[in-house]
C-alpha cells in the first residue's frame, strides 16, 4: 500500500500532502523535507525510484510538480507509476488542462478527488469516469446549497 | 486585526510573499485572527476559516486549534460543511489525536445518512484515520455497508473492512466470509476494493487455507481481464484494468505460495499473462514485473521459471532505468533460488555499480555481494576493493562488511585473505564494523606463519596514516601483541618495498605513543594505545629496557585524566609495571581467541 | 512593468534561436541574446554549443557586453581550447586598450581561462600590465602571475614574473604592494603544497615594506600584509617589540578580520619580547578588540570565539576579568552557546564562579538539549577546577536531579561522579540519591558513570553484590564503556569482599568477557585481571588495581603544545577555527607519523 | 582565498555562483545544502557552525534571510576574512538592489557577475566599498555614453573617496549614537551591561578636507597631561572606519581623516560599565491551561527627571497560540504580534522616574499542540525574555561628548559642524530582562 502522498513544487512548497500511516507532526515534516532535497536533485533519465529509509519513493514530473509517492518495500514501483498517473488524468480531467495554479487555489478539490481514488492508501476505483462523476455530482450539491445559503444571508446580514 | 477575507486572497497574499520571514509573518499573524475568529462561534465564519486554516497547515504551520472546530463543522446538517469538516478531520487528526473519540458518534450518524455522498465522507474519513477504538465501534456499520446495494458504498466499505481487519485482528471473522462473497461481484471498483480487502484477510494462515477455493474464480477473473477487447472505462494503453490485474496476481501469489495445488491452478494463467502482456510501455511492464513476482513466490512450474527468469534477464537490459531497477531488485531474491542464471548477468551488474543513479547502484551492490562464489572470489573482491575508493559514503560499512564476510569464507589462502583485510582497512578503515576488526585480529592471532608480515604491514600502513580509526586500532592491537617481532633482526623475508624492517623499540613505542596526541586521538584508541604500550614494555625487556621506564611516564600523564576508563588503566599498569616480579607473567602473550565465524548483527558500528 | 525574465521555462530550440539571435544584424538583440545565454549557463544548462557565436560578439564597445562575454570564456575555455584561441587577438588587443578597466580586464580574465595554448600569448601583455602606469591595472596583473603560476610555474619563474612581483612589493601604490604580497604568500603555498623552496621569503627589507604598506592598505590589503608579518622569523627583540608595536594600531580597525591578524601578529612576536612590561601591556591592550569580537555578526563571532579558546590555552591571562561578556544571549545561535560555555569555563575562577553558576543554572532549564548537557557538565566542570566552589556546585547538581528531567539527571551522575573523583570521601553522602535514579539510566556515560560509584564504594553500598550481578545478564549488550566499568567495578567488589557471593560474580563476569566477547581490548582487560587475581601473591590484585589514584584535574589545553603553536600561527584560518592541524582536512585528509613529528 | 563563491537558496538550489579557481568542483556547491541538513539533524535542529569540510571541500556560509552566501575553498582559507567578505558582498548587494532575495537576484545576474569580477580576485578580496563600486559599476551602464573607468579611489591611498567633489554649502552632521548591551535576571540583577556607541557621520564637503574629531576621552588626556574640563569618559575598545590613521591615534589619541563623501559610521566604541536599567520591565503571568492566560505587566522609567524616552515599546513574550487578546493599560497602547509571539506595550513618551501598569488577557486553545508536549521542561516562550526599545534624545549613558571638529581644506573654505547625542535602543542590540 501506499504510506503517503505529496505534491511538491519545483521551488519545493507543498501543494498537497496525504498521509495513511499515522505520523506525528515532527516525523511528517522532516519527511517532507528529506524527500524534497532528494527529489529536486534528482536528474531526468534517472530512475523514478528512490530507496528511502524502509521504505520506496516513487515520483514522477509533470511541469512544474512533482507527484511522489511513498510505498511499502515490496510494492510494485512500475505499478506506483500508474497510479500516479491516473490521478493526474483525473485531475486533468476535472479541472481541464490542469496546472499548478489550479491546485494551489482549488487544493481542497485536489483532496477531494484523491479521497475518491483511494482510501487507507489503497486504490478504490479504477474507473476515471466513475471518480468524475461522484467529485461533480458532489460539488454539485455544494453549489445548491450555496446558492440557497446565499439568498439567506442576504436576507439575514444586510449590510 | 481582522484577518484576510477568504481563501483566495490568503492564498493570493501569501504568494506575494517574498521572503520566508515575510510569509511566516503573515501566516501567524492570520492564524491568530483565525483563533480568535473561531472564539466568536460564528457558524458563517467557521467554513471559511477552517478552509484557510488547511491550507495553512499544508505549508506545515500549526493548525492544532482548529480541531475542535472541525469537529463542530462536521456535526452541522450542511454537505459543504461536513466535506470541508471531513477533510479536515482527514488532515489535522490521525488515531493518536485526544478528541478522535469524539468524531466516532458523528461517524456512525454520517454512516447511516440518506445521501450517498455523505456516506462515502464518513467511510474515507474511517478509513484513513480510523484507531483501533473507532475501529471496534464502528465494525458492525461497516460491515452492514458492504451489504449495500449502491456499489459506491459497497467497496469503499470493504476498504474501510481492511483497515477494521489490520487493527482489530480479532474481528477477522467477522469479514473474511463477505470478503469471500464480494469476490464475485460484477463491479471492477468493488472487486478492486475486495482483492484489497481478501489480502489483508489472507495474512492470516487459517484465513488463507479457506480461501484457497477461490483460485480458480481469480483465474477466471484475469483470463477475462488478459482476453477482454477494448474496454473503455477500464482501458489504460491497451490493457484492461491494470490496476485490478495487479491486485488479482497479487492475491494469486498469496494463494499459490507454498500450495501445489493452487499454484497449478494458477499456472497456465500466468503464462498467458507473462506471454501475451504488451512490453512496451510501462504499464504492460507493471504487469509483467508483478507476474514474475508471482511465479517467483508460488510452487510454479520449472518452465514458467524460467520464463519469469528470462523476462528479468530483458529487463536487464532494457534502456529504461526504471525497468532496470525494477530487474535488479527482483534478481535479489532469484539470486539465492538460482545463482547460476544471475551469474550469467554478471558484468551488466557490475557495471550498474558505476550508474549515475544512487537507486541502480545500490540494488547492483547488494546484487554483487551475492554473487560472490568460489570461483569468482578474487575479481569480485578486487572489483568491490576499487569500487570502494569511489563509493559513496553510506554504501561503505556494508562494503567492508561484505567484503570481509565473503574473504572469510571463500580466501584462497590466509596471505589473501589478511592482504584483503590491509586493503579494507586502508582505504575506509572509519567505515568498518567492530565485529569485522575483532575477526581480522583474530585471524591474525590464528595465522602464526603471518604474524610478522603482518605486523610489519600494519606499521607502514599506520605510519603513513593516523586518520583511519579501525586500522588504527588494529596496528595498536597487534603491535602490542607481536611487537617483538618487529624488531627481531631479519624478522621476515618479505621483498615488497612497503614492508619496514630494522625497527627499534623505540621507534616502535615513539609511534604507538605518537597517536596519545593525533588529532584523531579519542577516549577508545587512548585506551587501546595504554594497554599495548603496557604489553611492549614486557615485550621489549630484552632489547631495550629503557623503554618499560619511558612508558611508566607516558602512563603517569592520565593519572589524573577526567577520563574513567583511562585514569584507571594508567594507575593500574603504571603499578603493574613497577612490580617487577609478576609484570612479565601477567602481560604475557594472549591465548588466542577462539576461532569462530562472523556475526554480523544489528550492532552499530562505533559503541 | 515588463522586466526582462531569463528563467522561463526552456522552449523547444531555444539554442537556434540563441544562435540566430548572436549573429544579429542589431545590436540589441545579439546584447540580449549573450545575456540569456549567461542566464542559462548561470542556472546549469549546457550552452557550450555556442561558443564559436558568442565569440563574434567580444569585439564591442559595450564593456558589460565585454565582461559577459570574458565570463562565457572562463566558463567554457576549459571544454574548447582550440577555440579559445581565436579570441586571442582580441584579449591581446584589449590589454594595450586606452581604458585601464579593459586592460586590466584582459589581463584578468586571459590568465583566468587555463588553456595551455592561451598561457604562450600571456607573456608579453603581462610583462607590460605588470609595469603599467596605472595602478588599478598593476594591482590586477599582480595577482595574474599567481594564476600564472597555478598553471605553468616554469615560465611564471623563468619568465621573470615572480621576480618582477617581488619588485612590486616596493611600489608606490598601497593597493598594489597588497596584491603583490598576496599573489606571493599564494605562490609561496602552491609551491610548498608541491613541496618545493618559496619563492617569497620576507627578509628585513621586505618588512620594512610591509610595515609601511600596512598603514595605507584597504581593509582585506592589511590582512595580507599582516599575515606575511606573522611568517616573518625573527631572534631579535627590538626587532619583535617594533612589529608589534606596529600591529597594535590594527586592533582599532573595524574589520575583525584584520584584528584577528594583527592579534596573530603580536602573539607570535610576543614570544621573543622578554620584557615582562611590554608583555603585559601587549596583553593588556589585546583584551579589548578580542571582547569587542564577540558582538560581531554570529559567524564571525563564531571564528573569534574558536580563536579566543586557543588564545587563552597560551595565555590564559589575556581576558582574566572578562567573563560576562561571554554570558548567553537568549537567541544566540546554537554553536555560538557551545562556544562561550568552553570559554566561560577556562575563565571561571573563585571571584567569579558564583556568578557563572546562577547563570549556568539558568542554561540548565533551557530548551536546547545540547545546550542544556554541556550547561550541566560545566557545572561539574567550576566543581573540580575551583575546590571553593565545590560544595555549591554539588547543591545545585542536586537540584538537577531533583527536577526529574531524564536527560538532566542523566549529565547530572556523569557529573558527580567527577566531583568524587576529584574530593574522595567528601560527599559519599549522595551516593544513595544517585543509585535511587539507576533505572532511569540509559545513556552509556551515565550508566558507566553509575556502575564505576558501584564498584568504587560497594563496601559502603549494601546491595552491591546484586546490582553489579544485574548488570551481567545484558553484559554482552553493553555499549564498550560500559563493559569496562563492569568489569572493573566487579573486580574491585571481589578484591574488597573476597569472600561473600563476590567470588561466583568475578568468576562470570571473566568468563563473558575473556570467551563471549568480541572486542580484544575488552578481552585483554580482563586477561590481566585474571591473571592478578590467580597470582601467587594474593595482595598483588589490590596493590595494582586499587592502586591510590590522585585526583583528577581538568588540562589547560585541549590540544599538544607543538599543535597550540601551529594554532596560534594560523589563527582565524579554518584550521584554528576547527583546532585541527590543516593536513587533517585538506587534500586528501591523510594524517601520519611525519605530520605529527612535526 | 576561496575557490567558488556562491548564492544558495534554502532547498539548495544555487541561484549564481563565480568560480575563481578550479580546484574545486562545480557540483561541490549542489553539495553544500544536504550536508548542512545533515549536520542540523545530528545536532538535533539546532543551528551548526559556519564552517565545515567534507571530502576536501571547506564551506564557509552566512544566512541572509533565506539564503545562504558561500564560500568553498580546498585551502586552510582565512575563515574570519572570507566570512567577513561575504557579509560585505550582501551588504553591497542590498545597496545595489535594496532588498537581497531570490527575485532580485534573478533579475540583476548581469551585475552580480560585474561585482563579483570586481570584489574578488583569484580568490581574494579586492574592492568592496560600494559607493566607490558605484561609480564604475551601474545598472545602467550600457546607457552611459562614456565608457567606464576604474575610478582612482579603487587604488588611492585614500580609496575611499573621490577627488573634485564640491558643494556649495559645506556641512557636516554628527550623530552620536548609544545603545546599551543588557541582560537582568529574573530577581533583577544586573548579569551582564556594556555601553555600544558610534559616531555616525554625514557629509558634505569639497575636496579633500582633513578633519580632527576631539572627544572627551580619557586616555588622552591622561597622555597630554591636560586636565578635563568637567567628565571624561574611558572607551575601553574602538573601532574606526578605514578613513581613520590608526597609527596617529596610536601614538597621541588623535583622530584625523579624510572623509569618506556622504553618510558613514566613523567609529564605534565599548564601554563596560555597571549601567542601572534606564527602563525596567516585569510581568506576572497566571496560565490557564487550555483556556486562558493572564499577564500584569509593570515599567519603569529609571532615568533622571530631566529627560523623556521617546517611542517605548515594551515586547513580552506570549504563547504561540493565544487569541482573543485583552489589554488595560494606564498609558500608551498595546498590540498582539502573532508574528514575533509577544505584545507590543507602545509609549510614546515615558518621563524619567514615570511608573505604568498594563493588564493583558488572551485565550488559549482547548487543544495543546503536539509539538509542545514533547518540549520537556515546558513551552519555550518561558525562557525567552522581555525586551524593550527605545529612544532617549539628548542623553547619552556614557557621558561621551565632541569637544571639536577641525576641518581644513585647502581651498580654506569654512565648515559647519552640527552634533547630536542619543541613546537609542533598537530591536537588534540585546536589551533584555529574563522572566521567571
Amino acid at each position: 500500500g501506499i504510506n503517503w502522498i505529496l505534491l511538491i513544487s519545483r521551488q519545493g512548497k507543498v501543494r498537497l500532502a496525504k498521509w495513511f500511516t499515522t505520523l506525528n507532526p515532527k516525523a511528517k515534516a522532516k519527511i517532507v523535507k528529506d524527500v524534497t532535497q532528494l527529489v529536486l536533485a534528482r536528474r531526468t533519465r534517472m530512475s523514478n525510484f528512490l530507496e528511502f529509509r524502509d521504505s520506496k519513493l516513487v515520483y514522477r514530473r509533470y511541469a512544474s510538480l512533482f507527484f511522489v509517492a511513498g510505498i511499502h518495500q515490496d510494492d510494485n514501483e512500475l505499478a506506483t507509476l500508474e497510479i500516479i498517473h491516473r490521478y493526474v488524468e483525473v485531475l486533468d480531467r476535472y479541472f481541464g488542462n490542469v496546472c499548478e495554479l489550479d491546485l494551489i487555489f482549488n487544493f481542497q478539490k485536489a483532496y477531494s478527488i484523491l479521497d475518491e481514488l483511494i482510501i487507507s492508501g489503497e486504490m478504490q476505483e479504477s474507473s476515471k469516469k466513475s471518480v468524475l462523476r461522484v467529485v461533480s455530482q458532489s460539488d454539485a450539491i455544494e453549489d445548491q446549497e450555496n446558492s440557497e445559503d446565499g439568498l439567506a444571508r442576504i436576507g439575514s446580514r444586510s449590510g | 486585526s481582522l484577518g484576510l477575507s477568504n481563501l483566495r486572497a490568503l492564498i493570493k497574499a501569501i504568494r506575494a510573499c517574498k521572503t520566508y520571514a515575510e510569509e511566516r509573518a503573515l501566516i501567524q499573524k492570520e492564524s491568530a485572527a483565525i483563533r480568535t475568529s473561531f472564539k466568536d462561534e460564528d457558524p458563517l465564519l467557521r467554513h471559511n476559516n477552517i478552509a484557510k486554516l488547511l491550507y495553512i497547515h499544508m505549508l506545515g504551520y500549526p493548525a492544532h486549534f482548529g480541531q475542535i472546530e472541525c469537529l463542530k463543522l462536521v456535526a452541522t446538517p450542511r454537505f459543504t460543511d461536513k466535506r470541508l469538516g471531513y477533510l479536515g478531520v482527514m488532515l489535522l487528526l490521525d488515531e493518536n489525536t485526544e478528541v478522535l473519540t469524539l468524531v466516532t458518534n458523528g461517524l456512525k450518524n454520517d454512516m447511516n445518512h440518506s445521501n450517498m455522498y455523505v456516506v462515502g465522507l464518513a467511510l474515507a474519513t474511517f478509513g484513513n484515520i480510523a484507531s483501533e477504538e473507532m475501529a471496534r465501534d464502528l465494525s458492525e456499520e461497516v460491515e452492514r455497508l458492504m451489504g449495500s446495494s449502491n456499489t459506491y458504498i459497497r467497496r469503499k466499505a470493504a476498504i474501510c473492512a481492511m483497515r477494521i481487519v489490520r487493527k482489530v485482528p480479532d474481528l477477522l471473522e467477522n469479514f473474511s466470509g463477505k470478503a469471500k462473497a464480494l469476490l464475485n461481484d460484477k463491479n471492477h471498483g468493488v472487486l478492486l476494493c475486495a482483492v484489497t480487502l481478501a489480502i489483508e484477510v489472507c495474512k492470516d494462515e487459517e484465513a488463507r487455507d479457506s480461501f484457497r477455493d477461490v483460485v480458480p474464480l481469480l483465474v477466471r477473473h484475469l483470463k477475462s481481464l488478459v482476453t477482454t477487447g477494448y474496454s473503455p472505462e477500464h482501458d489504460v494503453s491497451g490493457i484492461t484494468d491494470p490496476f485490478l490485474q495487479v491486485k488479482i496476481l497479487r492475491l494469486l501469489r498469496v494463494l499459490g505460495k507454498g500450495d501445489v495445488e493452487a499454484s497449478d491452478t494458477m499456472n497456465d494463467v500466468l503464462a498467458q499473462v507473462a506471454t501475451s502482456t504488451e512490453a512496451s510501455k510501462n504499464v504492460g511492464n507493471a504487469i509483467l514485473y508483478e507476474t514474475v513476482l508471482t511465479i517467483l513466490d508460488i510452487e510454479a512450474e520449472n518452465g514458467l521459471r524460467v520464463m519469469a527468469i528470462n523476462i528479468l534477464g530483458k529487463f536487464l537490459s532494457n534502456r529504461d532505468n526504471n525497468i532496470r531497477y525494477v530487474a535488479l531488485n527482483t534478481l535479489n531474491k532469484v539470486v539465492t533460488m538460482d545463482t547460476n542464471a544471475v551469474q550469467r548477468h554478471r558484468n551488466i551488474i557490475l557495471d550498474c555499480l558505476r550508474d549515475g543513479d544512487i537507486s541502480i547502484r545500490r540494488r547492483a551492490l547488494e546484487l554483487s555481494y551475492a554473487l560472490i562464489n568460489e570461483a569468482n572470489v578474487r575479481v569480485l573482491t578486487r572489483e568491490l576493493l576499487s569500487f570502494l575508493e569511489v563509493a559513496d559514503n553510506e554504501f561503505k560499512l556494508g562494503l567492508t562488511t561484505q567484503i570481509s564476510l565473503a574473504a572469510e569464507k571463500l580466501a584462497p589462502n590466509k596471505r589473501w585473505h589478511i592482504d584483503t583485510m590491509l586493503r579494507v582497512l586502508k582505504v575506509a578503515g572509519n567505515y568498518v564494523r567492530e565485529e569485522v576488526l575483532s575477526a581480522f585480529l583474530r585471524l591474525t592471532c590464528h595465522t602464526p606463519e603471518l604474524q610478522t608480515y603482518t605486523a610489519q604491514r600494519l606499521y607502514s600502513l599506520l605510519h603513513a596514516d593516523f586518520s583511519q580509526e579501525s586500522l588504527t586500532l588494529a596496528a595498536v592491537w597487534a603491535i602490542g601483541e607481536f611487537g617483538e617481532l618487529l624488531t627481531q633482526p631479519g624478522g621476515g623475508s618479505m621483498e615488497d618495498e612497503e614492508l619496514v624492517r630494522d625497527l627499534t623499540p623505540r621507534q616502535v613505542v615513539d609511534l604507538i605513543s605518537s597517536l596519545l596526541d593525533s588529532p584523531y586521538a579519542n577516549s577508545n584508541i587512548r585506551q587501546w594505545v595504554l594497554t599495548s604500550l603496557s604489553k611492549l614494555a614486557v615485550r621489549f625487556s630484552s632489547q631495550d629496557r629503557s623503554q618499560a621506564e619511558r612508558i611508566q611516564q607516558i602512563l603517569g600523564r592520565y593519572e589524573t585524566s577526567v577520563d574513567l576508563e583511562l585514569q584507571q588503566r594508567s594507575v593500574e599498569y603504571d603499578a603493574l609495571l613497577s612490580r617487577r616480579d609478576i609484570r612479565e607473567g601477567v602481560l604475557e602473550a594472549m591465548p588466542p581467541p577462539e576461532i569462530k565465524t562472523t556475526m554480523v548483527g544489528t550492532v552499530s558500528e562505533k559503541r | 512593468m515588463s522586466r526582462p525574465r531569463f528563467f522561463n521555462a526552456p522552449r523547444k530550440g531555444e539554442n537556434f534561436e540563441l544562435r540566430a539571435d548572436l549573429n544579429s544584424e542589431y545590436r540589441e538583440r545579439r546584447s540580449d541574446a549573450i545575456k540569456r545565454v549567461i542566464a542559462n549557463m548561470t542556472v546549469g544548462k549546457d550552452v557550450s554549443g555556442l561558443f564559436p557565436d558568442v565569440l563574434k560578439n567580444m569585439q564591442t564597445d559595450d564593456l558589460e557586453q565585454k565582461k559577459l562575454v570574458y565570463l562565457y570564456l572562463i566558463n567554457y575555455a576549459k571544454t574548447q581550447p582550440e577555440l579559445v584561441i581565436l579570441a586571442v587577438n582580441t584579449f591581446v588587443k584589449d590589454t594595450a586598450d586606452p581604458n585601464p578597466l579593459v586592460r586590466a580586464l584582459a589581463i584578468r580574465t586571459m590568465s583566468m581561462l587555463r588553456a595551455e595554448k592561451i598561457i604562450d600569448y600571456l607573456s608579453d601583455p603581462l610583462e607590460r600590465c605588470l609595469k603599467d602606469d596605472n595602478p588599478y591595472v598593476r594591482k590586477t596583473a599582480a595577482i595574474c602571475v599567481s594564476k600564472l603560476y597555478d598553471i605553468k610555474p616554469e615560465l611564471a619563474i623563468e619568465g621573470g614574473f615572480v621576480d618582477q612581483l617581488r619588485d612590486l612589493v616596493g611600489d608606490s601604490n598601497p593597493m598594489v604592494v597588497a596584491n603583490a604580497v598576496t599573489a606571493l604568500t599564494d605562490i609561496h603555498q602552491t609551491a610548498t603544497e608541491q613541496g618545493l623552496d618559496t619563492f617569497f621569503i620576507i627578509d628585513a627589507s621586505v618588512l620594512q615594506k610591509l610595515l609601511i604598506a600596512l598603514n595605507e592598505c584597504t581593509e582585506w590589503g592589511r590582512i595580507a600584509v599582516l599575515s606575511a608579518l606573522a611568517r616573518y622569523r625573527t631572534n631579535d627583540e627590538k626587532e619583535a617589540e617594533h612589529i608589534c608595536e606596529r600591529a597594535m594600531p590594527q586592533f582599532q580597525h573595524a574589520n575583525g578580520a584584520v584584528v584577528l591578524s594583527a592579534v596573530k601578529v603580536v602573539l607570535i612576536h610576543m614570544d621573543h619580547i622578554t620584557k615582562p612590561d611590554f608583555v603585559k601591556q601587549l596583553i593588556r591592550k589585546m583584551a579589548p578588540p578580542l571582547v569587542t569580537l564577540v558582538s560581531a555578526a554570529p559567524e564571525v563571532q563564531w571564528v573569534a570565539l574558536r580563536n579566543i579558546n586557543l588564545i587563552l590555552q597560551k595565555r590564559p591571562e589575556v581576558l582574566s576579568s572578562e567573563l560576562r561578556i561571554f554570558f548567553c544571549k537568549y537567541n544566540d545561535p546554537s554553536y555560538v552557546k557551545l562556544e562561550k560555555l568552553e570559554i566561560m569555563i577556562k575563565l571561571a575562577n573563585e571571584r567569579n564562579v558564583d556568578m557563572l553558576l546562577s547563570e549556568l543554572k539558568e542554561y540548565a532549564s533551557e530548551v536546547d538539549l545540547d545546550f542544556v548537557r554541556k550547561s550541566i557538565r560545566a557545572i561539574g566542570q567550576c566543581a573540580i577546577k575551583i575546590d571553593a566552589a565545590a560544595e555549591r556546585c554539588v547543591h545545585v547538581l542536586l537540584d538537577l536531579i531533583a527536577t526529574k528531567v531524564t536527560y538532566v539527571v542523566q549529565e547530572a551522575v556523569v557529573v558527580i561522579k567527577n566531583v568524587f573523583r576529584r574530593y574522595p570521601s567528601q560527599y559519599e553522602g549522595i551516593i544513595p540519591t544517585l543509585c535511587a535514579n539507576l533505572e532511569e539510566l540509559d545513556e552509556p556515560e551515565a550508566k558507566a558513570s553509575l556502575v564505576w560509584v558501584l564498584g568504587e564504594y560497594c563496601e559502603k553500598i549494601d546491595n552491591a553484590e546484586d546490582l553489579l550481578a544485574s548488570f551481567l545478564d545484558s553484559f554482552l549488550d553493553e555499549p564498550y564503556q560500559v563493559q569496562f566499568q563492569i568489569l572493573v567495578a566487579i573486580v574491585k567488589l571481589f578484591l574488597k569482599k573476597p569472600d561473600g557471593p563476590a567470588q561466583g560474580v568475578v568468576q562470570r563476569v571473566l568468563e563473558l568477557a575473556t570467551k563471549e566477547a568480541d572486542n580484544l581490548d575488552l578481552r585483554d582487560r580482563a586477561f590481566i585481571y585474571w591473571r592478578l587475581l590467580s597470582s601467587e601473591d594474593s595482595e598483588a590484585g589490590k596493590s595494582i588495581v586499587l592502586a591510590p589514584r590522585p585526583p583528577i584535574s581538568i588540562p589547560l589545553t585541549s590540544v599538544s603544545p607543538a599543535l597550540l603553536d601551529e594554532l596560534i600561527g594560523e589563527l582565524s584560518s579554518l584550521s584554528s577555527a576547527y583546532h585541527k592541524p590543516a593536513n587533517t582536512f585538506i587534500g586528501k585528509g591523510r594524517y601520519g607519523a611525519a605530520d605529527s613529528q612535526r | 582565498m576561496a575557490s567558488i563563491v556562491a548564492i544558495v537558496d534554502i532547498k539548495g538550489k544555487s541561484l549564481i555562483q563565480r568560480t575563481f579557481r578550479d580546484d574545486v568542483p562545480v557540483a561541490a556547491v549542489e553539495r553544500f545544502l544536504p550536508q548542512l541538513l545533515d549536520m542540523e539533524e545530528e545536532a538535533g535542529g539546532s543551528a551548526v557552525a559556519p564552517c565545515f569540510t567534507s571530502e576536501g571541500v571547506n564551506y564557509m556560509f552566512i544566512r541572509h534571510n533565506n539564503l545562504y552566501l558561500v564560500a568553498l575553498s580546498r585551502r586552510n582559507s582565512n575563515a574570519a576574512e572570507l566570512l567577513l567578505f561575504l557579509h560585505k558582498l550582501a551588504s553591497v548587494l542590498e545597496e545595489y538592489f535594496k532588498e537581497l532575495e531570490e527575485e532580485s537576484i534573478r533579475d540583476n545576474f548581469v551585475i552580480i557577475y560585474e561585482l563579483l569580477d570586481e570584489m574578488m580576485d583569484f580568490g581574494y578580496p579586492q574592492t568592496t566599498e560600494s559607493k566607490i563600486l558605484q561609480e564604475y559599476i551601474t545598472q545602467e551602464s550600457h546607457k552611459l555614453e562614456v565608457q567606464a573607468r576604474p575610478p582612482m579611489a579603487v587604488t588611492n591611498a585614500v580609496s575611499w573617496r573621490s577627488e573634485g567633489i564640491r558643494y556649495r554649502k559645506n556641512e557636516v552632521f554628527l550623530d552620536v549614537v548609544e545603545s546599551v548591551n543588557l541582560l537582568v535576571n529574573a530577581n533583577g540583577n544586573v548579569v551582564r551591561s556594556e555601553i555600544l556607541g558610534a559616531i555616525k557621520m554625514k557629509c558634505y564637503l569639497s575636496g579633500m578636507p582633513e578633519l580632527r574629531l576631539g572627544l572627551n576621552d580619557k586616555v588622552m588626556f591622561e597622555n597630554t597631561g591636560r586636565a578635563a574640563r568637567g567628565k571624561a569618559i574611558e572607551m575601553e575598545d574602538v573601532k574606526f572606519h578605514q578613513c581613520v590613521r590608526l597609527s596617529r591615534f596610536e601614538n597621541d589619541r588623535t583622530i584625523s581623516f579624510i572623509p569618506p563623501d556622504g553618510e558613514f559610521e566613523l567609529m564605534s566604541y565599548r564601554l563596560s560599565t555597571q549601567v542601572k536599567p534606564l527602563i525596567w520591565a516585569e510581568a506576572v503571568v497566571e496560565r490557564h491551561e487550555g483556556s486562558r492566560i493572564e499577564f500584569m505587566v509593570k515599567v519603569k522609567a529609571q532615568f533622571k527627571r530631566r529627560s523623556t524616552a521617546n517611542n517605548v515599546e515594551v515586547h513580552v513574550p506570549v504563547p504561540d497560540d493565544a487569541d482573543s487578546p485583552k489589554f488595560r493599560a494606564a498609558v500608551g497602547s498595546v498590540h498582539y504580534a502573532p508574528e514575533s509571539s509577544a505584545m507590543v506595550w507602545k509609549i510614546k513618551q515615558l518621563g524619567g522616574g514615570k511608573e505604568y501598569l498594563m493588564r493583558a488577557h488572551f485565550g488559549l486553545p482547548s487543544v495543546r499542540s503536539t509539538d509542545d508536549a514533547i518540549g520537556g521542561m515546558g513551552g519555550a516562550e518561558r525562557r525567552k525574555p522581555i525586551s524593550i526599545r527605545f529612544e532617549i534624545p539628548y542623553f547619552t549613558v556614557s557621558g561621551i561628548a565632541v569637544r571639536y571638529l577641525k576641518i581644513t581644506e585647502k581651498s580654506g573654505y569654512a565648515a559647519l559642524p552640527w552634533v547630536r547625542y542619543i541613546t537609542q535602543q533598537s530591536g537588534t542590540s540585546g536589551y533584555d530582562l529574563r522572566t521567571i
